[in-house]
């Protein structure tokens, strides 16, 4: 392979005109939600690009967000862009098998040491070595080696960013996200279960393009894809405001379109581009198919307290435990009430007469 | 058994108001200085419906160019010269995003130097040669 | 005998503090308004005097004795212990400061009812010794002498003689079976005599028979006002003997606020059982007999005049439309007060603030809030039913160089009297 | 902890305790009050002192009627702003309305958000005045102390932090609402222990206030 040649080689040397190449860059842009000003600097980048190694490792997952990466457009202009990497290792997509495969990850791993980029998918397991292992070897070990030569990782959909769902209560497999694990490189998380597809290649793009991670907000997401809310850029925000609400998902609010937030839609929790990105080639995103936002890109949101309960509402809360705040209160107070009336009736029983004699002699005169 | 009609009544996100107001001030900016505008579609909020409502109000001008290259792109002056719609299409149509530049022309549609000295090449190759490299 | 002492003024506070007194401090918000409502704080603009501060150690021994945060405060040290020096200093705002008019308690947004605390807290303090000097002595002449003021029966009775000789009217003593029994307070008998002879006159043309006892003719209760229930049942206690000894239907309080409620309210409960008689103000009897028509009047004031309402007898008391009724009879051009009825400002001398010395200043200070209504009012004539306040007004209007006279309601009636009879008779 | 995890603290442990330790103390302090007792009124009475103690609860909320106080208008008017901003904004905002049916069961129409939004604003502006008040006016310094501070910041920052929430402001939303449930915690949590009892208690003392007048005939 070429890999010393730049991306605009490639790309002519595919026959692909520089009109075709600007068309690619203003999809790019609108990919990485650059603004359309930024097209002439993203075509001089890209030009420029040299083709990265990637190594892609699979954990404890469930192979969706490879599925909505290679389902969603291929062959597509992002396509392109795995034309413009080398994916050198992912153990669902690549022909090799065995160990001719674990031999492509370590000469890829020797051959770009300090440069290749690793994307990771799946959570890893800390409770026994043994719940997920690649040819005899655990996640951890995989992970730690080769993160070790990795220039940067991109932790792929909720479980590698967050733990997802193998970290859901009462994680029996004791899942960790990469973020656990590894602390001395930069990490890109792309949680969503799974995540937009354009996210991914959007992320890729962007290391691809300016040969550096974009900024990440305090939870390591793409503020580019993860900057807004669902609830902020959902379009049934105004139903929100003027406080119409589905009550049931077959009443007349569901039927209008109405808010779906009293049926738990977590989108004012959600961070994630579902409301303008859209999914299946910008068709709908679930709020618009009329069921309420699952929360999927943020940590933890299998156990955010029902994917059916407003997101303000108590969880977990026991009845018995308050009623027994009450009971013992009432208990305590109706002991120090009657010790208060002991006390009142004490005094009242020590009160000696009150006459004038006193008045005129007291401690104080 | 029988579903009751869904009576779905159309949501409105309140944008395409919005953009009508950008597309003419951008319109107006470019008769004055000649500043060129795009506007990504992709990056706002819309209605289900709401992008074809807004396609509709454009309507469809004197000018519609089709690129190939890298699949499909329709590059379609809007009823308002100087307003542009330019889809991007892949290779099996799909649309994969929609701009509305408002320019004199749309910067695709003019040749490109590196194009046209790959073009000049291959013309000076088919004058000496009497065929194509 | 025992002496006044700090525990004995804790004791009883102990017994004073009810549910009443808890949910007030409980609700209090120091929003300051109860201080708007004050006239010692709006004349002075000193925050002591605020009022629910008035309150503090009470406050504080309620919140030490009664609630269990208070306790474990106390237990941490967090809340200081009820001192002697403590008290000494709240004896100026206890007794002073505080008319006990019961404007705050009216105004009071979370609903405190801080007059009826500060009577309370009247109590703790006298029974530790920190009564004021004058109010001392004033109690001790109410019990010892039968008068705060040291009028003794002998004097009353040469006041009857006089009236005898201005009306010809017999002021009946201990009469057993008469439908009204009359209380004086010595006030009226050394200072405002004309109350006595408006009374007689008036009952003699409503053809109604009363007396006056010689053994409880003293309508004032000092007791109440220096804080210590016992005297003041033990004074009570001389009005109910009498009454239920001359067989009357129904007491008369006279024009005097604290009396009033002394007798009325606060009587029964300090003796602990309901009285077999009623208790009436005058005006209250007055009223009565103008509904039915036993109340002649003939001629018109058309002097301006206002009301002045005794706190005791509006927001304290209940009797607010009597007096209204009453003047309207004789007067063309009454008007009212910005504030009055139940709203009415103090004259700024009830609740013992005139018989303690130690309050002069202040008295006269808190005046000016009355002084600013009447000349705000540019009235020609003062009527009020209090011997107490119209002391004080007409001290305070010395005092400021205003000219207007002050007037009984009772009397400015009975000057109106159409009563063919008593005019022959008189010496006119 | 991240936000998410905060988050599912304060909607579920934490409220657990908040709840628990505001019932214990609230019935500790309202049984000490009930449970003194007081004593029976002997005197004559002019009127049942039941419909006055009834009117006056309602009748202390109502603006003074012409002229009964002039001068602490600002009192009244800040008062007034904030009492009422505070209540709209617990009671009619959906969310808020969401946690009390899933608590008690019960539950009625929400305002529009910007509604209750201006609420807020309303609310916060109020009490900041009030502060202001409280610390510039001779008469209000001298009565505070530390208590009535304590109650105001427990009493504003659910306030601050749930607007913060709804406008993002400086921070992610997420971490905002868990902050916000949080400040009403600590709110239900030293409620029964600060003058906030007032919230309850002000009935009760109306209701001895307006009856005991009542007895003897005076409105209150």
């Amino acid at each position: 392979m070429n890999k010393e040649r730049t991306l605009g080689e490639i790309l002519r040397q595919q026959g692909v005109s520089r009109r075709g190449f600007l068309k690619f860059c203003a999809t790019t842009a609108s990919l990485m939600a650059l603004p359309p000003g930024m097209v002439p600097t993203i075509a001089r980048a890209l030009e420029n690009a040299r083709r990265p190694s990637v190594i892609w490792l699979s954990f404890q997952e469930c192979t969706g967000c490879t599925e909505s990466l290679t389902r969603s457009h291929a062959p597509t202009i992002e396509g392109l862009i795995f034309d413009a990497i080398s994916l050198d290792y992912h153990h669902t997509l690549q022909a090799a098998a065995g160990s001719a495969a674990e031999q492509a990850r370590e000469s890829a791993m020797k051959e770009n040491f300090g440069n290749y980029l690793l994307v990771v998918d799946g959570s890893i397991p800390l409770a026994n070595a043994g719940f997920s292992t690649i040819a005899g070897t655990s996640n951890l070990e995989i992970l730690k080696e080769v993160a070790k030569g990795a220039a940067a990782i991109i932790a792929v959909g909720t479980c590698a960013a967050y733990g997802g769902l193998p970290h859901a209560k009462p994680n029996p497999t004791g899942a960790v996200p990469v973020s656990a694990i590894i602390s001395d490189k930069p990490i890109v998380n792309v949680p969503g279960c799974p995540p937009i597809p354009v996210v991914i290649s959007g992320v890729l793009t962007h290391f691809l393009t300016f040969g550096r991670l974009p900024d990440l907000d305090h939870l390591g997401r793409p503020l580019a894809f993860y900057g807004n809310n669902i609830h902020d850029r959902c379009y049934r925000r105004p139903f929100y405001e003027r406080g119409q609400f589905a009550e049931s998902f077959d009443d007349e609010g569901a039927r209008k379109g109405w808010c779906l937030y009293k049926l738990g839609c977590k989108g004012p929790v959600t961070y994630n581009a579902c409301a303008t990105t859209k999914w299946n080639n910008g068709t709908s995103f679930p709020i618009e198919s009329g069921h309420g936002c699952l929360g999927c890109s943020e940590p933890d949101f299998w156990d955010m307290g029902g994917f059916y309960r407003a997101l303000s509402e108590p969880i977990g809360l026991s009845a018995r435990t308050v009623a027994g705040g009450a009971i013992g209160g009432a208990a305590l107070g109706a002991a120090s009430g009657l010790l208060n009336r002991k006390k009142k009736a004490e005094a009242l029983a020590r009160h000696e007469k009150i006459g004038v004699d006193e008045l005129k002699d007291g401690e104080t005169k | 058994m029988s579903f009751p009609p869904l009576e779905i009544t159309r949501p409105e996100s309140g944008n395409l108001k919005l953009i009508l107001h950008e597309i003419s001030h951008a319109l107006s900016e470019l008769m004055a200085t000649g500043n060129e505008r795009s506007i990504d579609l992709r990056g706002i909020p819309l209605a289900p419906g709401e992008e074809k409502k807004l396609l509709e109000s454009l309507g469809e001008g004197e000018i519609r160019a089709e690129l190939d290259a890298l699949g499909k792109s329709r590059i379609q002056e809007s009823r308002y010269s100087g307003v542009w719609i330019v889809t991007h299409c892949n290779s099996n149509g799909e649309i994969m995003g929609r701009f509305i530049e408002i320019t004199r022309s749309p910067a695709l549609l003019a040749a490109q130097t590196e194009d046209m000295a790959a073009g000049l090449d291959a013309l000076r190759q088919l004058i000496a040669t009497g065929t194509e490299s | 005998m025992s002496k006044t002492s700090l525990e004995r003024g804790l004791n009883i506070l102990r017994e004073q503090i009810d549910s009443p007194t808890a949910a007030f401090f409980s609700s209090c918000v120091h929003c300051g308004l109860c201080a708007q409502a004050c006239l010692f704080y709006t004349e002075t603009c000193n925050p002591a005097y605020i009022p629910i501060r008035k309150l503090e150690p009470m406050r504080r021994l309620w919140e030490q004795e009664y609630t269990l945060t208070g306790k474990l405060k106390k237990l941490l040290g967090l809340s200081r212990p009820i001192t002697h020096e403590e008290l000494e200093q709240w004896q100026e705002l206890v007794y002073n400061s505080c008319s006990l008019c019961g404007r705050c308690s009216l105004v009071c947004p979370a609903g405190l009812d801080l007059t009826y605390m500060i009577r309370k807290f009247r109590e703790g303090m006298a029974a530790s010794g920190h009564a004021p000097e004058g109010l001392i002595g004033a109690t001790t002449r109410a019990v010892e002498l039968g008068s705060p003021m040291g009028v003794t029966l002998k004097a009353l009775e040469a006041q009857a003689k006089h009236v005898k000789a201005d009306s010809g009217l017999d002021i009946p003593f201990d009469v057993e079976g008469a439908e009204y029994l009359v209380l004086l307070s010595s006030m009226e008998i050394i200072n405002y005599p004309e109350y006595l002879q408006a009374v007689a006159r008036i009952f003699h043309q409503a053809k109604k028979t009363w007396t006056i006892s010689s053994e409880a003719f003293e309508a004032t209760n000092s007791g109440i006002q220096i804080g210590v229930s016992d005297i003041a049942a033990e004074l009570v206690q001389r009005v109910v003997d009498a009454a239920e000894k001359l067989r009357v239907k129904t007491v008369i309080s006279p024009e005097c606020g604290h009396a009033y409620t002394a007798i009325r309210w606060e009587g029964p409960n300090l003796i602990g059982r309901p009285f077999g008689f009623r208790v009436r103000h005058i005006l209250e009897v007055l009223d009565e007999l103008r509904e039915q028509g036993l109340l002649q009047v003939e001629g018109v004031e058309d002097a301006r005049m206002t009301f002045h309402d005794p706190c005791q007898l509006v927001r304290r008391g209940g009797v607010i439309e009597a007096p209204r009724n009453l003047i309207r009879m004789v007067a063309r051009n009454f008007v009212e007060m910005k504030d009055h009825g139940k709203m009415n400002w103090c004259c700024g001398a009830g609740g013992g603030v005139s018989a303690n010395e130690d309050a002069a200043e202040i008295r006269l200070k808190a005046f000016k809030r009355k002084k600013k209504q009447l000349e705000r009012l540019q009235v020609d004539g003062l009527v009020t039913a209090c011997a107490n306040c119209r002391i004080q007004i007409e001290e305070g209007l010395e005092e400021n160089d205003m000219d207007m006279p002050v007037i009984g309601l009772t009397e400015m009636l009975a000057s109106h009297l159409k009563d063919e009879e008593a005019r022959e008779g008189g010496a006119t | 902890m991240n936000s998410a995890e905060f988050l599912l603290w304060v909607r579920g442990s934490g409220l657990q305790i908040a709840l628990w330790i505001f019932l214990f103390g609230m019935l500790i302090r309202l049984l000490e009050i009930f449970l003194l007792g007081r004593k029976k009124n002997l005197a004559e009475l002019r009127a049942s002192g039941t419909a006055a103690g009834l009117r006056t609860m309602i009748s202390r909320s109502l603006p003074p009627g012409g002229n009964i106080i002039h001068r602490p208008r600002f009192t009244f008017v800040a008062g007034y702003a904030f009492h009422i901003g505070l209540f709209v904004v617990i009671f009619f905002l959906t969310p808020h309305i969401q946690v009390i049916e899933s608590l008690t069961g019960l539950a009625w129409p929400a305002l529009p958000t910007p509604v209750v939004d201006i609420f807020t604003v309303i609310s916060l502006v109020a009490m900041l005045a009030l502060l202001w008040h409280r610390l510039a006016s001779r008469l209000l310094n001298f009565l505070s102390n530390g208590g009535d501070y304590l109650a105001w910041t427990l009493t504003f920052m659910p306030l601050l932090t749930g607007y913060m929430a709804y406008h993002h402001l400086w921070f992610p939303y997420t971490g905002l609402l868990a902050a916000h449930i949080l400040s009403v915690e600590l709110l239900l949590i030293l409620f029964p222990f600060t003058k906030l009892t007032h919230t309850f208690t002000i009935f009760i003392a109306r209701w001895y206030n307006g009856m005991m007048a009542g007895e003897k005939g005076v409105q209150s």
